[in-house]
């Protein structure tokens, strides 16, 4: 399977284009969010086991400073994203609609809001003093997928790993944080870059962007310190281009094995704006505490890019960006991949790139009527992973399970949604397929 | 039997060896007397039938015959008189007038049609040199198309008078029998085909020319053979 | 501010293509409208006749099946509009109209509705309603009559108001069809006369031109998998161009197989109706090929002047089997031995 | 195995209840190749019958005399010789019936129906009520072929055992005496014994339910 | 008519007069397995094989008894003959290869008894085929016979995730693919002449 080349460009086989609705903010510079008069903190905003509280309640503490540690190595710490008083240590809700623990801080009206440095963590340390100082400073991906990057970049015994993605291709429809994060914050990135190339030992590192952010690109590669030994590609613009397995395929003609890692092909992908927190915060020995999120859709006033503290509630996002009178859906992140917000009282966490509203005309076209499959292949020509979109929708509606998993590879599917996207008959697909991956592990689980 | 019982009944009433053979025996004895019987009964019925069968096709295709004896071509590639019910080998049929005068033969030939293999019977003329009958014994042509091969009249005219003449040499006709479309037949050797089943009508004229090319020949140079027959 | 009302919760994707089964089977009446009208132009009131009745008969009859079985109907998604023009338009034009009339109710019923209706057919359904006309009634059904006869916006063929259940009387127009031409008297038909239409056939089919205009607008929408039709006349041309060189005179030329008969309009409209086709790129190439093979093997050997119908129902039989034979190898099955 | 039915219930439920083709589906090939008319689907219905019953009769009445082990073998002799009487009466009653019906009445022997009925019943039950069980099924079977037969020779042919039934301007279903006509009709058939079924089934849903509803 | 050439015979038997759906042959066996794909395919190698042992055993059975004169006995010679060559073979195959067991012999007791084995040897008897031609038209037959199973198979799994109405399912839905089977093959007609 080789990488596809069209019209010169490098991309991966299949997928999807929808309109991409970029340009409304992809010329906004990043600007400040003011503090919400409280904050609501999850102590667990990645993937892994929540952080245990350091706080209690009644405690005043700085910004910057340390309120959750690390429960285990898949974990990370949390950091006070403003000074204030914690009003409370208990349950809040969570974009996944269940309630999860969270810290409850008041900042404090008027503050400056300095932040003091930590411990710097100088780029000469060894690659294990810079896992802890990441593992520390709190940082997970940025991506979407929140997963703890201390963990992805702690390199077993026995592997290595050549070549380092940073990934700034940003494939989901109205986001454009990534692409302000390359164009205001490229010094960071490179300085990042250094971090992850002496703790992965790889040789190079590809910066990948999509050719829909040729300034981006250009600024990246003008400012390309020459000691490094990488480049800038730019991609064709097709979703979900994004995804580490697809990027892969498109820049290395590398395929990750199926159930297996980036390691096993020798290659690790990290966000843009990943690499960026490192860059700022490791050399200062801080934690994250906001981070840059696109506020965008139909729906919302005034649509901008905005460094956002961790932890603030949707409701003041929104009240403070102004929304139409008639939305009706809000997701954290984009249309493709996003989820819906269950209410307005879930909070920013670190993994949120963006938040879209949706009005109700906008949203009209996702309610047609659904059709039986016409076999159209439209899905089986979408899907990046080569499933086979059709058949396993009839296998769901008829709750076949163990066919899809065991010949039609089900478990494979990593839910980018295409099938679903360009379906003519409206047959929610990926729908059924998360629901019915849930189901086969439950039968997994119960069987062993 | 079902599986249950299978499981439960008791072995010891095994047959014996002597029982099953009893029984095959018995039974196989029985059986053969009863076909042999049944044969024995219907066989005379079935020649008969058959025999009448063969004789009506023949009177169809000889128009003035009345009364048909069986020759068979010998290897030397002569014909010899049939005696009796024996039916190896290649069979022509002559047919004779009240006058006990021979007024043609008759052959059997087959060829493939659209859907299967299309068996018919023809008649030769020593007089006209030209077939002058044809019935069609087997075919599996569709109705309403195919089988216009035995009812179109305008196709079995055709078949009043085929010239098969042979040759110069003696060894082959003359002019091929040919089929042609429908309503452009201008030589008495060509077949005049039938719109919308052309393939069964030209299947009929390719069958018979294959078969006038094999028999006219040989029954010509060896007329003799059937005229001692008075 | 959204305070008092309330989110809607769905999971991702939240936007859609905004393509739609209804607006592709609209799009596809859209592009066959060209083919009807060149079809009433050459064949004037029997053409129009023709195709009216074949459209109602199949709408009408799927519209009484959804009744009949208490289901909403679905004649609004247009697909049995579509089964209904294009089975009108294989029709030979001045067949009696009862005899449309069954067809396209064996069309919708033993064609799509019996199978649970859109989406489930296994065979196109338009071709099954011809197909078993052809086989009740093959008289009738390759009977032509010529194109741009004088005083056809005027007159119908006597055979077309023939009573129901009666046999068809012809006038004595019929003509052969440039297939029929080569394979019975070894008569070639000018290419022009091909791609204009200035011969008889099937009422859709004697127009090359327009029919590949709105196969290439269904291209262009991304309506119509163009592997299909590609792949069927690559085959065709490359399969009978090879028995072309080797013997002109016994073999028709392959743009002669490529403009006669049903090949443009089986190929662009009926090969590649979605349901009973293959759905992977390399199955479609396949199915293609197969129906191009097939359809010159029928014309050349075959007891039959025609073969796309009958080809195209063989593809649509092998269609499961392409696909799975053709199932692509999924994203980094080939790297799994190699990880564990 | 010994039922309580009578003599007539087991004629009775070959014609309808367990009828071999509508409902049991056995026996399809001859059902589907010689119904293209009429007179051949009764001819080959009734040799079906008469083999059915003859083998019924000798298998019964030898029941305690054939050892298990040599049934099936000894089952199909009885059969394979019953069929070659009636593929010789045929010939000698008619050669064009036997012409139509071909190869198809000898293909009797191996029709599972016989065997069947053999095995599952004349085997384990009297001679009487083994003759009784022969004689349904085997009209049952003989009254679906003409079922069948019938259908394609009117639509096929506009005639019923070889008379004409309508004007001559009839346009035959030439499908119907083709072999697709074969599977469409028996295909409609079934369909039309299902959808009977189905209703039933639905009437006495409806009924069970107004009788709850009326005690409650 | 015993000139018909090989490849007209092989076409013959396997497209244009396909023995189930122009001779409407095994009729059980393709509406009892054609359901999976996997069964249908091991099926039609069965029933190919079956076909080419008691072509081959017809073919002998006919020559002794017409040598001895006894007609009669035909078709009890053939189903005696053919079952226990089956069986024969069944035997043999288990010893030989399991492997090729496993996959063909559950089948091989299901269709000695079968109307296409039987058909078969009788249809070429009455044609008066040649051993080779017998051999080839075995062959043709096998062919066509599994070509009709397996494109069945592949139907009617894809319909098995179909809304299908409920008084088709079954039996009428095999039947009525089968009619439309048997349609399409009528395109081949005239094919093998
Ligand atoms: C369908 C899909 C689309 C994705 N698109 C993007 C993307 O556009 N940009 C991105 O940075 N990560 C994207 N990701 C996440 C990447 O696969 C990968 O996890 C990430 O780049 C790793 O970097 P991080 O750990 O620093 O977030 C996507 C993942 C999936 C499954
Ligand atoms: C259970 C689990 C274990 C993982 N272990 C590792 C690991 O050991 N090393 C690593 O580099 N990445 C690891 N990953 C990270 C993934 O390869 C991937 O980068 C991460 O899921 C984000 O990618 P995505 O956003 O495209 O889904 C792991 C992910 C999961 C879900
Ligand atoms: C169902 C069906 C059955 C046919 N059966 C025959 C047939 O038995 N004999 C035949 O010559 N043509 C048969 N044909 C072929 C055509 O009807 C016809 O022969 C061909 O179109 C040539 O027609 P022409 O004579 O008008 O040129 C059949 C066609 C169909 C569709
Ligand atoms: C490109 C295209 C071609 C089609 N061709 C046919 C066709 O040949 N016959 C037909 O009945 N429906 C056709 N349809 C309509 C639709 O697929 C058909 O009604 C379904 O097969 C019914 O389930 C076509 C649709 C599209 C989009
Ligand atoms: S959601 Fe799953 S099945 Fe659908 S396109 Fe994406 S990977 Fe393929
Ligand atoms: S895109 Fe939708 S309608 Fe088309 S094949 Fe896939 S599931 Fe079926
Ligand atoms: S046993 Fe044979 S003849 Fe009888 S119905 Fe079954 S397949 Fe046909
Ligand atoms: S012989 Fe076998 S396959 Fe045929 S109907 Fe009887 S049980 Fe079914
Ligand atoms: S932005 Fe590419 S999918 Fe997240």
């Amino acid at each position: 399977m080789r990488p596809m080349r069209l019209l010169g460009l490098k991309t991966f086989r299949h997928g999807v284009h929808p309109p991409e609705s970029k340009d409304e903010t992809s010329g906004l510079p990043i600007r400040q969010f003011p503090f919400a008069p409280l904050l609501i903190i999850p102590l667990v905003q990645h993937m892994g086991a929540p952080s245990i509280p350091v706080v209690e309640e009644g405690q005043e503490v700085e910004r910057g400073q340390r309120i959750g540690r690390p429960d285990g190595f898949m974990s990370v710490s949390m950091h006070a994203p403003a000074s204030g008083l914690v009003r409370r240590v208990a349950l809040a809700p969570s974009i996944t609609g269940r309630m999860v623990p969270a810290v409850y801080l008041e900042p404090f009206p008027g503050s400056t809001q300095e932040i003091e440095n930590g411990t710097p963590c100088p780029l000469d340390s060894t690659p294990d003093e810079i896992i802890a100082a990441i593992q520390d400073a709190g940082v997970v991906g940025l991506g979407g997928a929140a997963f703890p990057t201390h963990v992805k970049l702690k390199i077993p015994e026995g592997k290595f790993v050549d070549t380092l993605i940073i990934n700034g291709v940003e494939c989901e429809p109205f986001l454009t944080t990534d692409h302000r994060v390359m164009l205001e914050e490229s010094k960071d990135i490179f300085t990042g870059i250094r971090y992850l190339l002496k703790v992965t030992g790889a040789e190079r590192v590809i910066i990948a962007v999509e050719a829909n952010k040729p300034d981006a690109a250009e600024h990246l590669r003008e400012t390309f310190p020459a000691d490094l030994n990488g480049s800038v590609e730019v991609l064709q613009v097709k979703y979900p281009q994004g995804a580490e397995k697809m990027l892969f395929s498109a820049l290395l003609d590398r395929e990750v094995p199926s159930r297996g890692l980036p390691l096993d092909i020798h290659a690790l992908c990290c966000n843009v704006a990943t690499a960026a927190q490192l860059g700022q915060l490791l050399p200062r020995g801080r934690g994250i505490q906001e981070r840059v999120i696109t506020v965008t859709g139909p729906a919302v006033k005034r649509k901008g890019n905005y460094r956002i503290p961790i932890g603030t509630p949707l409701r003041f996002l929104l009240e403070h960006v102004g929304v139409a009178d008639d939305v009706n859906r809000v997701f954290l992140g984009g249309p493709m991949m996003g989820a819906t917000a269950p209410s307005l009282e879930v909070s920013i966490t670190k993994g949120t790139s963006g938040v879209t509203a949706f009005t109700n005309t906008a949203a009209e076209r996702t309610h047609s009527p659904v059709y039986p499959c016409i076999r159209c292949g439209y899905c089986v020509d979408a899907c990046p992973i080569f499933l086979d979109p059709s058949t396993l929708g009839r296998l769901a509606a008829t709750e076949q399970f163990s066919t899809m998993a065991d010949e039609y590879n089900l478990m494979d599917c990593f839910e980018c949604g295409s099938c679903s996207f360009v379906c003519p008959s409206h047959i929610p697909l990926v729908q059924r397929f998360r629901a019915s991956k849930a189901a086969v592990r439950k039968s997994k689980a119960g069987a062993a | 039997m079902s599986q249950s019982e299978l499981a439960t009944a008791p072995a010891p009433a095994a047959p014996s060896i002597w029982h099953m053979y009893r029984a095959m025996v018995g039974v196989g004895v029985f059986c053969g007397l009863l076909i042999v019987s049944v044969f024995q009964v219907t066989l005379p019925i079935i020649e008969r039938n058959k025999a009448e069968a063969l004789q009506e096709a023949i009177f169809e295709v000889l128009p003035n015959a009345t009364k048909s004896t069986t020759y068979r071509l010998t290897e030397a590639g002569g014909f010899e008189l049939v005696e009796g019910e024996d039916d190896a080998g290649r069979l022509v049929y002559a047919g004779y007038d009240d006058a006990e005068q021979l007024v043609g033969l008759a052959v059997e030939a087959e060829g493939m049609g659209y859907q299967d293999v299309i068996a018919l019977i023809y008649g030769y003329s020593f007089t006209e040199q030209a077939i002058v009958g044809i019935q069609v014994l087997e075919s599996k042509e569709t109705p309403g198309l195919g089988d216009k091969i035995e009812t179109d009249a305008d196709f079995l005219e055709n078949f009043k008078s085929l010239d098969v003449s042979v040759g110069e040499d003696g060894s082959a006709l003359a002019n091929s029998v040919v089929p042609v479309k429908h309503g452009e037949k201008t030589q008495p050797w060509e077949v005049d085909g039938i719109t919308g089943a052309t393939i069964s009508s030209v299947a009929i004229a390719n069958l018979l020319d294959r078969s006038a090319q094999y028999w006219v020949p040989r029954i010509r140079n060896n007329l003799a053979d059937f005229q001692g027959q008075e | 501010m959204a305070s008092g009302k309330t989110l809607e919760i769905r999971t991702s994707p939240h936007i859609l293509s905004g393509y739609s089964v209804d607006t592709i089977m609209f799009n596809v009446v859209l592009a066959l409208l060209p083919v009807a009208g060149f079809c009433v132009f050459a064949f004037g009131l029997a053409g129009l006749l023709t195709l009216s009745v074949a459209v109602v008969s199949c709408v009408v009859t799927e519209d009484l099946i959804c009744r009949a079985t208490s289901k909403p109907s679905t004649v609004g998604d247009w697909s049995v509009t579509i089964t209904g023009l294009l089975y009108g338009l294989t029709l030979p034009p001045g067949l009696p109209l009862w005899m449309t009339a069954v067809g396209g109710v064996i069309c919708v019923a033993l064609g799509k509705t019996l199978f649970g209706g859109l989406g489930y057919n296994t065979f196109n359904p338009a071709l099954v309603g011809r197909a078993v006309l052809q086989a009740a009634f093959p008289v009738a059904m390759t009977s032509w009559i010529p194109g741009f006869a004088a005083g056809r916006f005027s007159s119908l063929p006597l055979s077309t108001l023939t009573l129901p259940f009666t046999s068809p009387e012809y006038d004595a127009i019929t003509s052969a069809t440039p297939l029929a031409l080569w394979k019975f008297s070894r008569e070639a038909t000018a290419t022009s006369d091909l791609a204009m239409g200035f011969i008889s056939g099937s009422a859709g089919e004697t127009s090359s031109v327009f029919i590949l205009i709105g196969g290439l607008y269904l291209i262009a929408r991304n309506m119509m998998n163009w592997r299909i039709p590609a792949a069927i006349f690559a085959s065709v041309f490359v399969f009978s161009g090879a028995l072309y060189l080797v013997d002109p005179t016994r073999y028709a030329s392959p743009i002669f197989m490529l403009f006669s008969g049903g090949l443009m309009l089986g190929a662009t409209f009926m090969a590649t109706d979605m349901v009973s086709s293959p759905m992977t790129s390399r199955g479609c190439y396949l199915y293609g090929a197969l129906i191009g093979v097939v359809t010159i093997v029928i014309r050349t050997w075959g007891g039959l002047p025609e073969g796309v119908m009958y080809a195209i129902l063989l593809g649509n039989a092998f269609a499961p089997h392409l696909d799975r034979w053709t199932r692509p190898t999924i994203y980094g099955a080939k790297g799994k031995e190699a990880a564990t | 195995m010994a039922s309580s039915k009578s003599g007539t219930d087991e004629f009775i439920k070959g014609l309808w209840n367990e009828n071999p083709v509508f409902v049991q589906v056995l026996g399809m090939c001859p059902v589907l190749a010689v119904s293209n008319t009429a007179m051949n689907a009764l001819a080959m219905g009734l040799a079906t019958a008469f083999v059915l019953v003859m083998s019924n009769i000798v298998v019964s009445s030898l029941r305690n005399f054939i050892p298990k082990q040599v049934r099936i073998a000894t089952y199909i002799l009885i059969i394979a010789t019953f069929v070659t009487v009636v593929d010789y009466v045929i010939q000698a009653v008619s050669l064009d019936l036997y012409k139509a019906l071909g190869a198809f009445i000898s293909l009797i022997v191996v029709n599972c129906l016989i065997l069947g009925r053999a095995e599952a019943f004349a085997s384990k039950n009297t001679v009487a009520r083994s003759t009784m069980d022969g004689l349904g099924m085997g009209i049952g079977f003989a009254f679906a072929l003409f079922c069948l037969g019938a259908v394609r020779e009117i639509l096929g042919n506009g005639a019923l055992f070889g008379a004409q039934l309508f004007h001559d301007s009839f346009e035959k279903w030439v499908v119907m005496i083709l072999p697709s006509g074969g599977f469409f009709t028996l295909a409609a058939w079934l369909l039309l014994f299902n959808w009977l079924k189905q209703r039933k089934a639905k009437k006495e849903e409806t009924a069970a339910l107004a009788l709850q509803k009326e005690v409650a | 008519m015993a000139d018909d050439s090989l490849w007209t015979i092989f076409i013959n038997a396997s497209l244009v007069n396909n023995f189930v759906l122009a001779y409407f042959l095994g009729i059980c066996p393709f509406l009892g397995v054609s359901a999976k794909l996997e069964t249908a395919s091991r099926m039609g190698g069965a029933v190919t094989f079956v076909m080419l042992v008691s072509s081959i055993c017809a073919f002998g059975i006919q020559t002794l008894l017409v040598a001895i004169d006894a007609p009669y006995l035909k078709l009890i010679a053939f189903i005696a003959v053919i079952a226990s060559t089956v069986q024969l073979v069944e035997m043999f195959i288990k010893k030989v290869s399991p492997a090729l067991f496993r996959s063909l012999g559950i089948f091989l007791p299901l269709i000695t008894t079968n109307c296409a084995i039987l058909g078969l040897a009788l249809f070429q008897t009455n044609k008066g085929y040649s051993f080779v031609q017998c051999i080839v038209y075995a062959l043709g037959a096998g062919a066509g016979f599994t070509l009709a199973l397996v494109l069945m198979a592949g139907l009617r799994e894809k319909l098995e995730m179909a809304e299908v109405p409920d008084v088709t399912k079954g039996t009428a839905m095999a039947l009525m693919i089968a009619g439309l089977l048997s349609v399409t093959f009528m395109g081949f007609g005239g094919l093998g002449g």
